[in-house]
């Protein structure tokens, strides 16, 4: 009974915030009831046994989506009232709730009748970990089994980065990105920036390292050290640096580009890409995550910062 | 506790694509669009999540291969929701609206006049 | 002993989510800005009771991310918050800032 | 098909062709600048030598190329597969990217004085990463890993069609954005519902896995309509006019001629490799009927536009259509499964032409505007003149389409027409009939304008860059001989003959005379006609032209965000049940 | 030993509960923003900082509790903080629409 409370009061607040989010008249506190609704997914997800993915939510979800969604809520408060008065009219929205219900029930059903025993690779997946030298099977998943995917999805998040930046207006280009954020030197947020991402870097590369044997990695430590240096610039302490900088191009695609080394690596040595040689599979994927790390950070932190707005002078 | 627990989620999960899709269809504003475009996909990524705890086996609290392929979902729908948010600033900066109902094609700037009647064709700008 | 901590953390959360009603309502964003401070300290609280009663140690990392990600979160809001004026903490240099509602 | 999980000779190849682009994507970011244009004419060369490697490995195989990557073999690990359409298609868009990238050189090139510019800078980051997706979404073998090739082809195109920066193309690029993410949210969906059912992605070991059942059709009717609202078949379509118009020329043949083609190709995958035996017949109806709608509308709008671009916009809609009229021809009744045969072929086939067509025909509106200043189809007299490789090259492209001897869409037909004919659907013939009428009558249209003699007043026009010229008309051949060289693949020679027989040419003025008619009927404004036939058209015209505003004003209705998203869960939940009500 | 620890966190934990309920009560009942503020900085703080104590005598591990207590001073300086962003936000509500 106890058990069922605690499972069920995330879940259904989950459910209450979605509706909120989706339905409040104000785009505000819209966004601000999608960070509760972040956060309390992050309690789900240890809930669901997902550590791992607690971690990636608690880092993406409430913070870093946070940010984005509610600068653009305040940019764009203006134009609200107009686009409210533009709603479909009460025929669509009729169908459209019927047939969102029909989805809503097809999928519970599909639930309700999921096979049992649930079919699982965590057998499979525990019986092949030994030669990737790693103790954490989902990073045994993400680094070995399914690294392709890994490697792909680094270069997801540079396309993203490329496409933030291809919004710059054309005398932008290679500027700085964002608006230059000033505070006061000695106020609060001044004050919380300076003594919050120290603690918060080591946090991350404490998160980063123990990704390896533990529930961690470097996407949730760069998350978090791309969030410390957002604070820093929010608070004015730092800018962005131009994005014609080369230091910044070369460390934005080291990552992807040793990933694909090491692949290569694995041709060589073993005559099939992203194979890890007997007994180096962990120092290898250690490369990887190491040159990873940084280029996450910096690209994560980069598409927030936005396209370049100021240019270079 | 497994399956009940899990149960409970997929459900929410189930609940949370409706809801999710509906918002995404009918609010005009599209940085609620891209507000219930996260809802839907936390549906789908709950979805992963039940599937993974049900799949808990040896010790392990759930399936690690959902697990990893939720992880990559998170970072790509948070790429994506970074792009749209940006386009849609940018949006917002060059022409002071934000709307995505009007479907004025962007080269036909020009009224398109019939030369053989002579007459003015449908006006085709939706609401 | 786990028992108790579940009930605990069951019963954090459901004071949660009563103060979300709470908060979420308003009137003032002020009042909504709260949010990210009530999951701040409940949703951690809650997630500790959990982890330990579950006895899954690495569940104290995900609440340190979680701290550290709400306050990040709190303060881009509070300083973001369409309330959010000129004032000694959340200026912005002018000539960049596009802000559709600067005073 | 038996699940491979070894490396085949030559499957190395596979991996390489996915990454580099994507490594000429990392060269060109960090060495920037004016290396890009010469770090992606690099990547081009390999990447094209690398396709005609695996085409060739392929023929000397006579099977699937197979890459196990890390040696983690599936359903643990990800297998690369390509077969025979794989590599067709990996040829294809190869070539067609290098014939993009030649012509684009010009438009693309960064200025003198300036070390780096935006759009000539990232043109080429994104034309490589679309071809880099593309290339995986051809062989990938698991299905997650397609939704993340879907979403890195999604993050390449979207900006592509802003990337002028123009308050219209930003629109236009994120209605494009948040409809197509709405599509792949649902193809993830039903990923997770095949995962929680049969405990693999990999495409080859969940084929003889899937059986009936409430999940999997849920799963394959919310991936299949996610999957149509990326590729834009009608009634999901409301992104693509404006956001293919809008973009700068190169870049719409890019989207135009390869974007959508991606995961059109997923749609194959699904249900013929992954369900074969599980969509059935009356789905695949529904499928080919949106297709035939989409050629209706597509064409007759086109028709009745101003504007070039937005002409080959529609265009591509209505081809687009095309595509999917293989589906219920490729169902074989005997054993109640969709089959790779001469459907799928002919499906391919007609892609692949599309795909070179449509890139010569972007290319070639390109031209036109920068020799006239405008792409107003009424003001194009005089072109000929100016730029008759310009006109050549429309003119040869609109040609391919048609489906004229020797051209892929010729062949394409013909094989369609047999499957529709052997299976007795004969409504499809009269469908791909008319749906050739309806292509060769805006190629008249835009034909007879770009021919006529200019008015002594008019202004003169420009000459365009030979090599631009060049290539785009490299491309129109192309499509136009692509009959010749699919002979070669699995196609029965039997189904090409001499064009000049009296038989082919009759059937091709046939077609030139009911097209020219259709024109007529259709078009707006109405070409400058000899008085009688003027009077005659007209008056006809007083019952067709309320005909085309109508269909125009059910588009702009259907292209409404609402009507749009309702379209696609109803799409959904036709899908859902035709399937469900098959077995 | 171990039953004192119990004890001990039986008594902690159940303090923590009952300050997260004088929080949420505060937040409910309490008139204006200001002071719903710091009913719940307050409460909720102490509430954590409580559970963080009962919690310490089960952590195995030198390290672990210490990310205990980081975790609590975290949540105690970011709430000190952002109170006090949320603080000026609602005074400036309260100038632009004064209470009638």
């Amino acid at each position: 009974m106890i058990v069922d409370a605690f499972y069920a009061a995330p879940a259904l607040l989950i459910l209450a915030l979605g509706v909120y989010t989706t339905f409040v008249r104000d785009t505000f506190p819209a966004t601000v009831g999608f960070l509760a609704y972040g956060l309390l997914l992050t309690v789900a997800w240890v809930q669901l046994h997902g550590v791992d993915v607690a971690l990636t939510e608690a880092a993406i979800g409430g913070g870093l989506t946070g940010l984005l969604l509610v600068r653009a809520s305040a940019k764009l408060r203006a134009t609200e009232a107009g686009a409210r008065a533009q709603r479909p009219s009460l025929a669509l929205r009729l169908a459209a709730a019927v047939l969102c219900g029909c989805v809503t029930l097809a999928l519970a059903i599909t639930v309700l009748t999921l096979p049992d025993p649930a079919p699982s690779l965590a057998v499979e997946a525990l019986a092949h970990i030994a030669p990737t030298g790693v103790g954490n099977p989902i990073t045994a998943v993400l680094m070995a089994y399914r690294a392709m995917d890994t490697l792909l999805e680094s270069i997801v998040l540079l396309l993203a980065l490329v496409g933030v930046w291809s919004l710059a207006p054309d005398r932008a280009w290679g500027g700085r990105p964002g608006p230059r954020y000033n505070a006061d030197p000695d106020g609060i947020l001044a004050f919380i920036a300076r003594v919050l991402p120290p603690i918060g870097i080591i946090v991350g590369v404490y998160i980063f390292w123990v990704g390896a044997d533990a529930p961690g990695g470097k996407f949730q430590g760069a998350t978090i050290v791309a969030a410390m240096w957002l604070l820093t610039l929010m608070a004015g302490l730092s800018d962005v640096p131009p994005i014609s900088r080369r230091w910044m191009r070369v460390l934005l695609v080291a990552g992807p580009a040793v990933f694909i080394a090491v692949g290569i690596v694995g041709v060589i040595t073993t005559g099939t890409f992203l194979a890890y040689p007997d007994g180096w599979a962990k120092p290898l994927i250690l490369v990887i995550e190491f040159a990873l790390m940084p280029s996450l950070a910096l690209t994560l932190g980069l598409v927030l910062a936005g396209a370049p707005e100021r240019p270079a002078p | 506790m497994i399956v009940t627990g899990a149960t409970l989620f997929g459900l929410v999960a189930a609940g949370l694509i409706g809801v999710g899709l509906y918002g995404l269809i009918v609010n005009p504003q599209p940085l609620r669009k891209i507000l219930a475009f996260n809802v839907i996909g936390s549906g789908v990524f709950l979805l992963f999540g039940v599937v993974a705890r049900r799949g808990a086996a040896l010790g392990l609290g759930g399936d690690p291969v959902p697990q990893a392929l939720l992880i990559t979902g998170i970072v790509v729908a948070f790429s994506a929701t970074a792009l749209a948010v940006t386009v849609l600033l940018r949006l917002f900066e060059e022409t002071g609206s934000t709307t995505l109902a009007s479907d004025a094609p962007a080269v036909a700037s020009e009224p398109v006049v019939d030369a053989g009647t002579g007459t003015a064709a449908l006006p085709t700008r939706g609401g | 002993m786990s028992e108790f901590l579940l009930a605990a953390a069951g019963f954090v959360l459901a004071m949660v989510a009563l103060g979300l009603v709470r908060v979420l309502r308003g009137p003032d964003d002020a009042d909504r800005l709260m949010a990210g401070q009530l999951l701040g300290s409940g949703g951690i609280a809650a997630l500790l009771l959990g982890g330990a009663a579950i006895g899954d140690g690495s569940v104290v990392d995900v609440s340190l991310t979680l701290a550290l990600l709400a306050a990040f979160a709190s303060i881009a809001f509070t300083k973001f918050a369409p309330g959010a004026d000129d004032g000694d903490d959340a200026a912005t240099d002018p000539a960049r800032d596009h802000r559709a509602d600067a005073p | 098909m038996i699940p491979d999980a070894s490396t085949t000779p030559g499957g190395w190849l596979l991996p390489l062709a996915i990454l580099m682009p994507f490594v000429g994507v990392l060269a060109g970011l960090a060495l920037g600048g004016r290396h890009a244009r010469s770090v992606a004419m690099l990547t081009i060369a390999a990447g094209l030598a690398a396709a005609i490697a695996i085409a060739s490995a392929a023929l000397r195989m006579g099977d699937s190329l197979v890459y196990v990557l890390g040696g983690w073999s599936p359903p643990l690990g990800i297998a690369l597969r390509a077969d025979g359409i794989a590599v067709a298609m990996i040829v294809a868009v190869a070539v067609v990217i290098t014939g993009i990238g030649i012509y684009a050189r010009t438009d693309f090139a960064t200025p003198r004085g300036v070390g780096e510019a935006r759009a000539p800078m990232l043109y080429w980051m994104l034309l490589l990463a679309v071809w880099g997706s593309l290339n995986l979404v051809f062989v990938s073998g698991d299905l997650f890993t397609l939704y993340v090739a879907l979403e890195l082809l999604t993050f390449a195109g979207v900006p592509l069609v802003c990337l002028d920066g123009k308050g219209e193309t930003l629109r236009a690029a994120l209605r494009y954005l948040v409809y197509a993410l709405a599509g792949s949210v649902l193809y993830l969906l039903g990923v997770v519902l095949l995962y929680a059912q049969y405990g693999t992605l990999d495409i080859a070991l969940l084929a003889p896995r899937v059986s009936p059942g409430a999940a999997t059709w849920t799963a394959m009717a919310m991936m299949t309509a996610g999957l149509l609202a990326k590729t834009a078949l009608f009634p999901l379509h409301l992104w693509l006019p404006p956001a293919h118009a809008g973009a700068p020329p190169a870049a719409s043949a890019v989207l135009s001629a390869l974007v959508v083609k991606g995961s059109f190709f997923i749609v194959i995958r699904l249900w013929l490799d992954v369900a074969p035996g599980l969509v059935g017949l009356p789905a695949a109806q529904l499928l080919a009927g949106l297709g035939a709608a989409a050629i209706l509308f597509g064409s007759v709008i086109a028709l009745r536009q101003a504007r070039l671009k937005l002409l080959i916009a529609y265009s591509t809609l209505a081809q687009i259509g095309y595509l999917f009229i293989m589906f219920p021809l490729a169902f074989d009744g005997a054993t109640g499964m969709f089959v790779h045969g001469d459907a799928l072929n002919a499906g391919i086939l007609q892609a692949i032409s599309h795909a070179t067509a449509k890139a010569a025909m972007f290319m070639a509106a390109g031209l036109v505007y920068k020799s006239c200043g405008h792409d107003r189809i009424a003001d194009l007299a005089g072109i000929a003149r100016a730029s008759p490789l310009t006109v050549l090259t429309f003119v040869f492209g609109g040609v391919a389409l048609m489906g004229v001897l020797p051209s892929g869409a010729y062949l394409a037909k013909k094989l369609l027409l047999a499957a529709a004919d052997g299976s007795g659907q004969w409504w499809w013939e009269s469908v791909l009939v008319t749906g050739g009428l309806l292509t060769t009558s805006y190629v008249v249209l835009v034909a007879a304008q770009m021919l006529r003699r200019p008015a002594a007043d008019a202004p003169p026009r420009a000459s365009v860059p030979r090599p631009q010229e060049l290539a785009a008309l490299a491309l129109a051949l192309c499509s136009l001989a692509l009959g010749l060289t699919a002979v070669f693949g699995p196609v029965p020679s039997s189904f090409l003959g001499n064009p000049l027989a009296p038989k082919e040419l009759g059937a091709t003025l046939m077609t030139i005379a009911g097209g020219t008619v259709l024109a007529l009927l259709f078009a707006s404004p109405l070409p400058p006609l000899p008085a009688a036939l003027s009077a005659v058209a007209s008056r006809s015209r007083r019952v067709t032209l309320p005909l085309g505003a109508v269909l125009e004003g059910i588009d702009a209705l259907l292209r409404r965000w609402a009507v749009a998203g309702v379209s696609l869960l109803l799409v959904a939940l036709a899908f859902g049940l035709l399937m469900h009500g098959d077995v | 030993m171990s039953a004192v620890a119990d004890v001990f966190s039986y008594i902690a934990i159940g303090a923590g509960a009952f300050f997260f309920l004088a929080g949420t009560v505060g937040l409910l009942r309490f008139p204006d923003t200001l002071t719903r503020l710091h009913a719940l900085t307050k409460a909720d703080n102490l509430g954590l900082g409580l559970v963080v104590l009962g919690l310490l005598p089960h952590v195995d591990g030198v390290l672990n509790g210490m990310k205990l207590v980081v975790i609590w001073l975290l949540v105690l300086l970011s709430g000190a903080d952002a109170g006090q962003l949320i603080a000026r936000a609602a005074r400036r509500a309260l100038r632009r629409h004064p209470p009638a």
